[in-house]
């Protein structure tokens, strides 16, 4: 069974270029069929491969399926070749899933677009990369899924491509996430040169062979993989692009931007923990990096009017608690935190969908309002997501999984209070800004009309989603025991805080956050206004609304200058040296031919003058 | 006994009163009486040149200047008469028709 | 001194090309016909070029102190008559249309000729005088033979002042050599010169105005003033036989002089025409560069082209007489090529020398066209062509020198150089909506000029069977 | 002979074809078509009989006395890294043929010789191993190209051409300078006059005149490279050639750049290019930098993928003087799936200049929607151009920088920051000449089935390059392993 490892990649690949090349001829209930089969055949297939690979463990709790040598230049050469263990395995299940759930809801959602069979294409390409990058046995075969999935990230944001605005936020996810690529190319270039292989296996041991913990090379290393990893899960400081990557399409937002490409950073980290192990230094800056970031977009998300940006700033606020998870050692739970957000927060995309379809592509929640009864299956599909998202305690995946997280914070060696604290405020900023969402598109007074009820292909996966949603959370312990087959448990230290405690806060956190939502947007909505319209609350809700200025910022520091440089040089400076000694030459020629006078006399005084010269110098020097 | 160095300093003045001529004058026919002025200069440098080494050889090569001179300027007066029935002149100015 | 048979006979074809001038003198007196003056003059030219054999197992002879028949001297006379025949054929066509007699004309060209010829073959000053006289006296009449037409009368005037104002220098700078070694034929001045007894102060101003006799011959920068004027005024075919008879000959000369003198190492002189040269590498390279007359950007481009000759010249090793033969050769074929074009293009009333009258001419005349393309691109010295060897030998010569400065210079102004040239090339290429041209061209001249293509491409790609001959004759030079 | 006929059968069809004009174009154009294709057959079977022997030593020479007097043989010789150059010559020359079909109809036959004859230039430069020959050679490519510009070209023509010429004319004769001090100083070592290729190898010389020596090859061949600050007849050269014209100038002109430097510069003068290497290296990252930078200015869209060479020959550069394996096989890999994936955005430009017949972005947009395949296929090449993995030039830019990294760090990440710029441009390009609104109402043909083929085959071969570059990288192994053992210090 494991040896069709290579189909699950593969089969999206191939119908990828088939949609590609012969998709606008097709009809599009074929291209709908070849699309979201493509990722079925795959996400069946991995069912199956995991329950293969649970059942009869590979030897060393890994497989490895080379295909062939991709290059071969003396000792450099990486294989296409895939690797599968604990963690890719749950990976892999989970994107293909979701991307098969994804995919039969655009199958609705996209019906009657023009580039029909183009979306599937990217799509099918993206779960491709996607399943590459997971799968990658070697550094180079998971920068080339990386950056496929980056590719098709730009591609579906820029989607609907005669709206200039839509190509600039895709060439700004692509670029801003090919800022973090860059050092990563060049911390796969510090690997090769000092561990002399880029297999992600080797590398790891040779690396805790090679370097002492603390090692500058290992340092530099695991810093320039986190910057890759930083660009790609949209975490400071180059989160800017996420948010206006909802300018896709939205089962793109959901697919891409929530569930499966922004964690990409996670697994890189996950996958190459043992060198975040040797430098200490590198993993504290990956929890800090995930605190600041789950609480800066939490603040973001508090004060967003688009639907979706609210939604992609919480993502970037939960990818911050992976991270988070990263940083105190946790890593299993990191992984866990992807898994339950995958479902939830592809579900509240999906929900998310269904609203802005019904209401005609009407993104402001303040154009919202009253849709619980119009809507009842998205309302209640939305709210399940978000109380998997805010963390209502008990009863959701969400809640255990950041449960897991902040508890690890608390009793982890790489751990500290004041860690802890910020996650437990991420929690209080996750309830308010997902319940001021709830309370005011589903509450309230409708604003505009519903003109578009949603079909079995949309609220199908909806429904399956919400289920994951709710008992994924009662996985923990299986997971996490299977996690460590893959990866190093917790290194329990710390504060040593008990689970009830922690359990408590948490659950009051999320209360509190409730209460004020419930409080400020539902049964006082004059309140919420007033304090967005006080003098300080109007310069914060700007400052957090333009994403704490980060865009402006870099506009000023980057785009500007390198755009103006290039605007003003557009003659290239270069040549006007070329251009400068041909008018020399031609300013040489008129003053010499001022000398051809025509005169008879003025000639033969030259030769006269000239002889006299070189009379003058053979005989003086 | 000639004195060699005067003589070769006279002839010397000599070629360079010629070639003042030959720039100053802008009539043609006085041009080309400047230039005889020089060849002969050379000729009697080449005597001068012959009578140092007491050889006959310099005053041949004057005769042969001489004879040049004059299958010289039977080709210039020639053309000297042409000059004039084109242009009505012998100033060698007008001849800059072409020029650059 | 007695002269034998066998001097008769190594001077043959000297006393040929001296008794076809009076065939065709009388010939023209009892039958003005300008087709049989033309033919009697290729046949006599034909049949020096034929006694060039018969001389040739006598060889090395100095006959009379005057003249030195040797293979060198060979060489260059096969080269002149054989130019001698392409600018009569050239001439033939081009004044064909011209009203009047033209036999004189080919009575010029003989003597000219015979002038040349005695030029390279001299050993002596009075030779070296006499030559250069019969030379420059029968191109003033050759310059201005169509004398009622204002532009040659004006060549004409201009050169014969000149040249004789530069004959008198000339005729200085030799009596005061001959005052410091009392002699004039060059073999002694060699062995003079190696004696340390010599009154430099006369030796080196009188080598100097030597040089400038030379200069003015060749063209050398700050002796060029008059080139572009005299190539303009000249009917076409002339301008060709001065850029290439007159001029090759006087540097065939220059050579022997001083190769055999060895005056040229006298340290100043050196620097004398180290100056000279780069004067006129860069002088005619950026003369041309915006000039819009065809004949004139010739000019200029031949001032250069002496400049990049110099070069070789001052290299004086092994390579550089081989590197002068063969770039001569290249440069007569080619220079032949150029001007070929111009005459067969021009017409009774005036010559086809403005580069607007070659616009679009690749359309119209497609053959025409690329001949002209092959000969600029053979001046512009571009493989496949003549002029692509002869420059790499002219810096492979100055390579062999380690002259880096000189070499350099002549790399760099040569591509300025090939601005002008393609100019040209532009103008012939570009579109035009004129038709193919119908009047057929001149049959001598176009018959010369496929020759001289056919030897330019030939001479470009096999070269070895030119030098192998270049190198059986030129060691008797040093 | 069989590499003769490498050089001969372009040239004679060229003949041929320009006679063929005179009664039907269509044949000279299947003249041409077929010349390349035999060509290219020829070259084929070459490398695959000899795959298995690999590429150590030269072999199929043709040897044929030419000058005897100065040692000057017609010596050619091909190893693995002339015959791979040799096939991308015969490639691009089958696509060139094949992309003039119907954009080039006045004076067809003599368009024709001039591109058969540009090719067998190209030939005879990869094939030369005596180096009067490879002079011969490389000057004889310019006059064809010259009037491939000057003649088919675009508004600004002569200007271009006048400036392409010169530029590599003068920088030629410095070569020429330098192969004769070389020539001289051989010989004054040895006492024999030879221009070829092995008995130079070694000669000894002062390490001030060896650097000399070399700086005359390198400058030549930094003009054809382009180097920056000797780049700028590129762009107006590429912009205003004829569609075949650009993808011959990008596609292998450039190369025969790289090629120089790799067969003479590092061979013949290792220690001179040892010392110069640090700042070779450096000028290779201002190129990648300062092309992508001006590539991201411009508005034209030719203008703008001619820049994008500048950029790339830039990573070229670095890969050479890095002077190791990896940096050499990606120097390669680079210059190989550079001329594919340029020539086809060159191809591409073209075809839609044939359309809309303006080549500034400005005046396009929405082109998408009107011809789709055409705008696919931009997108697919922009990629490759950006340096997407799975693409041949992925392969080349990361082995050079992988080799690069060994020697400078800092020039290193400098270069990772171009691929960064190269997103910048390529991305511009796409989206504003293919996307966006169709403000100027475009409607025009999609690409037809010979554009198709044109393209395919060129999609096929960089997704081929990209996931399977083993052949080539095999192929130039052996050479590559030579070349590293040169540098001094090893």
């Amino acid at each position: 069974m494991l040896d069709l490892l290579w189909l699950v990649p593969a089969i999206p690949f191939a119908s990828a270029f088939v949609l590609a090349v012969f998709g606008p001829r097709m009809r599009s209930k074929a291209v709908a069929v070849l699309g979201a089969g493509a990722i079925a055949v795959p996400a069946v297939l991995m069912l199956l491969i995991a329950a293969a690979f649970v059942s009869a463990p590979p030897a060393g709790g890994a497989y490895t399926q080379v295909l062939w040598t991709w290059i071969g230049v003396g000792s450099f050469r990486p294989a296409i070749a895939f690797y599968l263990d604990a963690l890719s395995l749950v990976m892999v299940v989970v994107v293909t899933f979701v991307s098969f759930l994804i995919h039969v809801y655009s199958t609705e959602f996209m019906r009657g677009d023009e580039g029909y069979s183009r979306f599937f294409a990217y799509m099918n390409l993206f779960v491709a990369s996607m399943v590459t990058l997971l799968l990658a046995d070697n550094l180079l075969l998971l920068y080339l899924g990386w950056e496929g999935v980056g590719l098709c990230s730009y591609l579906l944001i820029g989607f609907w491509y005669q709206d200039p605005v839509n190509g600039l936020a895709g060439r700004k996810a692509f670029i801003v996430t090919r800022v973090g690529d860059t050092a990563m190319a060049v911390g796969l270039f510090l690997l090769f040169h000092s561990l002399g292989t880029l297999r992600i296996q080797d590398l790891l041991h040779t690396a805790s062979d090679q370097w002492q913990i603390g090692s500058p090379y290992a340092v530099a290393a695991a810093a320039l993989l986190l910057g890759g990893a930083v660009g790609k899960s949209a975490q400071l400081p180059l989160q800017t692009w996420l948010p206006d990557a909802m300018a896709g399409p939205t089962p793109t937002s959901a697919l891409i931007h929530a569930a499966t490409m922004v964690t990409a950073g996670v697994y890189l980290i996950a996958r190459t923990h043992g060198l975040y192990e040797l430098a200490p230094q590198v993993q504290l800056a990956v929890a800090v990096t995930g605190a600041a970031t789950l609480l800066m977009a939490g603040c973001s998300a508090l004060t967003q009017n688009d639907i979706k940006r609210v939604l992609a700033y919480s993502t970037i606020s939960q990818i911050g608690y992976m991270f988070f998870a990263l940083g105190v050692g946790a890593w299993g739970a990191a992984i866990f935190h992807f898994m339950t957000h995958a479902f939830f927060k592809a579900l509240l995309f999906l929900a998310a969908g269904v609203v802005i379809e019904a209401l005609h592509h009407e993104h402001n929640i303040f154009r919202m309002g009253g849709l619980r009864k119009e809507l009842p299956a998205a309302f209640w599909t939305f709210l399940i997501g978000g109380c998997a998202l805010a963390g209502l305690p008990l009863i959701t995946a969400g809640y255990y999984s950041k449960d897991l997280i902040l508890w690890s914070a608390a009793n982890s060696t790489a751990g500290t209070a004041g860690l802890w604290v910020a996650g437990i405020a991420g929690v209080v900023l996750t309830s308010l800004y997902t319940f001021r969402l709830i309370f005011v598109v589903f509450f309230g007074q409708p604003a505009t009309p519903v003109s578009h009820r949603p079909g079995p292909a949309m609220m199908i996966p909806a429904f399956v989603l919400a289920f994951l949603s709710i008992t994924a959370g009662f996985a923990t312990t299986p997971f996490a025991a299977f996690m460590a087959k893959a990866l190093p448990e917790l290194h329990e230290g710390g504060m040593g805080m008990s689970e009830v405690i922690n359990s408590t806060v948490a659950g009051l956190a999320f209360l509190a956050g409730l209460l004020v939502a419930w409080y400020a947007y539902l049964s006082n909505p004059a309140l919420g206004r007033a304090a967005a319209t006080s003098r300080v609350g109007r310069v914060l809700h700007r400052f957090w609304f333009s994403d704490w200025g980060m865009d402006w910022f870099y506009d000023r520091l980057f785009v500007w200058p390198v755009v103006w440089s290039a605007k003003a040089n557009k003659a290239d400076i270069v040549d006007s040296i070329y251009t400068g000694l041909t008018r020399l030459a031609a300013l040489c020629h008129r003053y010499f031919s001022l000398t051809e006078t025509g005169r008879l006399r003025w000639y033969a005084a030259w030769i006269a003058g000239g002889s006299a010269f070189a009379v003058a110098i053979a005989m003086f020097l | 006994m000639l004195p060699i160095r005067e003589s070769f300093i006279l002839a010397g003045i000599l070629f360079t009163l010629g070639v003042i001529g030959v720039l100053a004058r802008r009539n043609l026919v006085f041009i080309l009486m400047s230039i005889e002025v020089m060849l002969n200069a050379a000729g009697l440098a080449f005597v001068v040149a012959g009578a140092q080494w007491r050889q006959p050889d310099g005053q041949v090569v004057f005769l042969f200047i001489l004879a040049m001179a004059a299958a010289e300027l039977s080709v210039g007066l020639a053309l000297v008469l042409e000059l004039y029935r084109q242009y009505k002149t012998l100033d060698t100015d007008v001849l800059s028709r072409m020029r650059g | 001194m007695n002269v034998t048979g066998s001097d008769f006979t190594a001077l043959l074809p000297l006393i040929i090309l001296a008794v076809t001038a009076i065939v065709v003198m009388v010939g023209a007196a009892i039958r003005r016909s300008h087709a049989l003056s033309a033919s009697l003059t290729l046949i006599g030219l034909a049949i020096s070029i034929g006694s060039l054999w018969i001389a040739a197992p006598l060889l090395p002879r100095q006959v009379t102190p005057l003249l030195m028949m040797d293979h060198y001297a060979v060489f260059y006379i096969g080269l002149i008559a054989a130019s001698s025949i392409i600018t009569v054929l050239l001439a033939y066509g081009y004044f064909e249309k011209y009203e009047g007699s033209h036999d004189e004309l080919y009575i010029l060209i003989l003597v000219a000729t015979l002038g040349s010829a005695v030029l390279v073959a001299s050993s002596h000053f009075v030779s070296l005088f006499l030559g250069l006289e019969l030379l420059s006296v029968s191109l003033y009449a050759m310059i201005a033979y169509p004398r009622r037409r204002p532009l040659p009368l004006e060549a004409g005037i201009k050169y014969l002042v000149l040249a004789a104002v530069s004959a008198a220098f000339l005729l200085f700078g030799m009596a005061l050599v001959y005052g410091a070694f009392g002699t004039m034929e060059f073999g002694e001045i060699a062995a003079r010169l190696a004696r340390p007894d010599f009154n430099l102060w006369l030796v080196l101003p009188g080598t100097a105005l030597i040089i400038t006799g030379f200069g003015f011959k060749l063209a050398l920068a700050p002796f060029h003033l008059w080139t572009p004027d005299v190539y303009e005024g000249a009917p076409a075919p002339v301008s060709a036989y001065i850029a290439t008879v007159s001029k090759g000959a006087m540097f065939a000369l220059l050579l022997r002089y001083f190769y055999q003198t060895g005056s040229h190492e006298l340290e100043p002189l050196h620097l004398v025409f180290s100056i000279i040269a780069i004067a006129s590498m860069f002088g005619g390279n950026i003369l041309a560069l915006l000039q819009n007359n065809v004949k004139r950007i010739l000019a200029y481009s031949s001032i250069a082209h002496l400049g990049y000759l110099l070069v070789a010249f001052q290299a004086s090793g092994d390579l550089a007489p081989t590197a002068v033969a063969f770039y001569l050769v290249a440069y007569f074929v080619t220079t032949f090529g150029a001007f070929g074009v111009v005459t067969v293009l021009s017409d009774g009333t005036r010559d086809a020398d403005l580069i607007e009258d070659y616009r679009g001419l690749f359309w119209r005349r497609p053959a025409i066209a690329a001949i002209f393309t092959a000969m600029l691109f053979s001046l512009a010295g571009i493989p496949v062509t003549a002029g692509f060897i002869g420059k790499f030998y002219v810096v492979a010569a100055g390579a062999s020198a380690a002259m880096w400065s000189l070499v350099v210079i002549l790399v760099v102004t040569s591509a300025i150089g090939l601005f002008y040239y393609l100019r040209i090339v532009v103008a012939l290429y570009s579109q035009s909506t004129q038709t193919p041209a119908t009047t057929s061209l001149a049959r001598p001249g176009v018959v010369s000029l496929i020759f001289l293509s056919a030897a330019l491409i030939y001479l470009g790609l096999f070269p070895s069977p030119l030098l192998a001959l270049i190198h059986r004759l030129m060691p008797g030079l040093i | 002979m069989m590499l003769a006929c490498l050089i001969l059968i372009p040239l004679a069809a060229g003949v041929l074809a320009w006679a063929a004009a005179r009664w039907s174009v269509t044949a000279a154009r299947w003249i041409a078509l077929l010349a390349m294709l035999a060509d290219f057959t020829l070259a084929l079977s070459l490398w695959i009989s000899h795959y298995h022997a690999g590429f150590a030593t030269w072999y199929a020479e043709t040897d044929w006395a030419w000058i005897p007097q100065l040692g000057i043989r017609f010596h050619l010789a091909v190893d693995g890294l002339s015959l791979l150059l040799l096939m991308l010559t015969f490639f691009l020359g089958t696509i060139s043929v094949l992309v003039s079909w119907r954009e080039i109809t006045e004076a067809a036959g003599f368009f024709h010789l001039n591109l058969l004859w540009i090719l067998a230039g190209i030939a005879g430069v990869f094939l030369a191993v005596n180096l009067f020959l490879f002079y011969f050679a490389w000057e004889l490519m310019l006059v064809p190209m010259y009037f491939l510009i000057a003649v088919w070209g675009h508004e600004n023509r002569t200007y271009a051409a006048v400036k392409f010429f010169i530029f590599t004319q003068l920088s030629g004769l410095l070569m020429l300078v330098a192969i004769l001090a070389l020539f001289f100083l051989h010989h004054h070592a040895t006492g024999v006059y030879s221009f070829e290729y092995q008995d130079l190898l070694g000669t000894a010389m002062s390490p001030g005149t060896e650097m000399w020596i070399m700086l005359g090859f390198f400058v030549a061949f930094a003009v054809k490279l382009p180097v920056v600050v000797l780049h700028t007849w590129l762009p107006d050269a590429h912009t205003e050639a004829p569609t075949a014209g650009s993808v011959i100038l990008a596609g292998l002109l450039l190369k025969t750049g790289a090629y120089g430097m790799l067969r003479f510069v590092l061979p013949l003068f290792p220690h001179a290019a040892s010392v110069f290497a640090p700042i070779a290296m450096a000028l290779g990252v201002a190129g990648i930098l300062y092309g992508a930078l001006l590539a991201f200015g411009q508005t034209d869209l030719k203008r703008l993928v001619a820049y994008t060479s500048v950029s790339h020959l830039g990573f070229v550069l670095l890969g050479i003087f890095a002077w190791n394996s990896l940096a050499l096989q990606g120097a390669v890999m680079t210059m190989i799936c550079h001329g594919i994936s340029t020539g086809a955005l060159f191809v591409l430009v073209g075809a839609l200049h044939e359309r809309i017949h303006t080549r500034e972005m400005d005046h396009m947009g929405g082109i998408w929607s009107t011809a789709p395949r055409l705008s696919g296929a931009a997108l697919f090449f922009a990629l490759a151009s950006l340096g997407l993995p799975g693409l041949g030039d992925f392969v080349g830019e990361f082995l050079v920088l992988l080799g690069a990294y060994q020697k400078s760090i800092v020039l290193t990440s400098l270069a990772a920051i171009g691929i960064l710029f190269a997103t910048f441009y390529a991305l511009r390009l796409v989206q504003r000449a293919f996307q966006g609104p169709n403000t100027r109402d475009w409607h025009i043909p999609d690409l037809v089935p010979r554009e198709g083929l044109v393209i395919g085959l060129m999609i096929a071969a960089l997704l081929w390059l990209g996931l399977y570059p083993r052949p080539i990288l095999d192929t130039f192994q052996q050479a590559a392993a030579r070349l590293e053992q040169l540098a001094p210090g090893k």
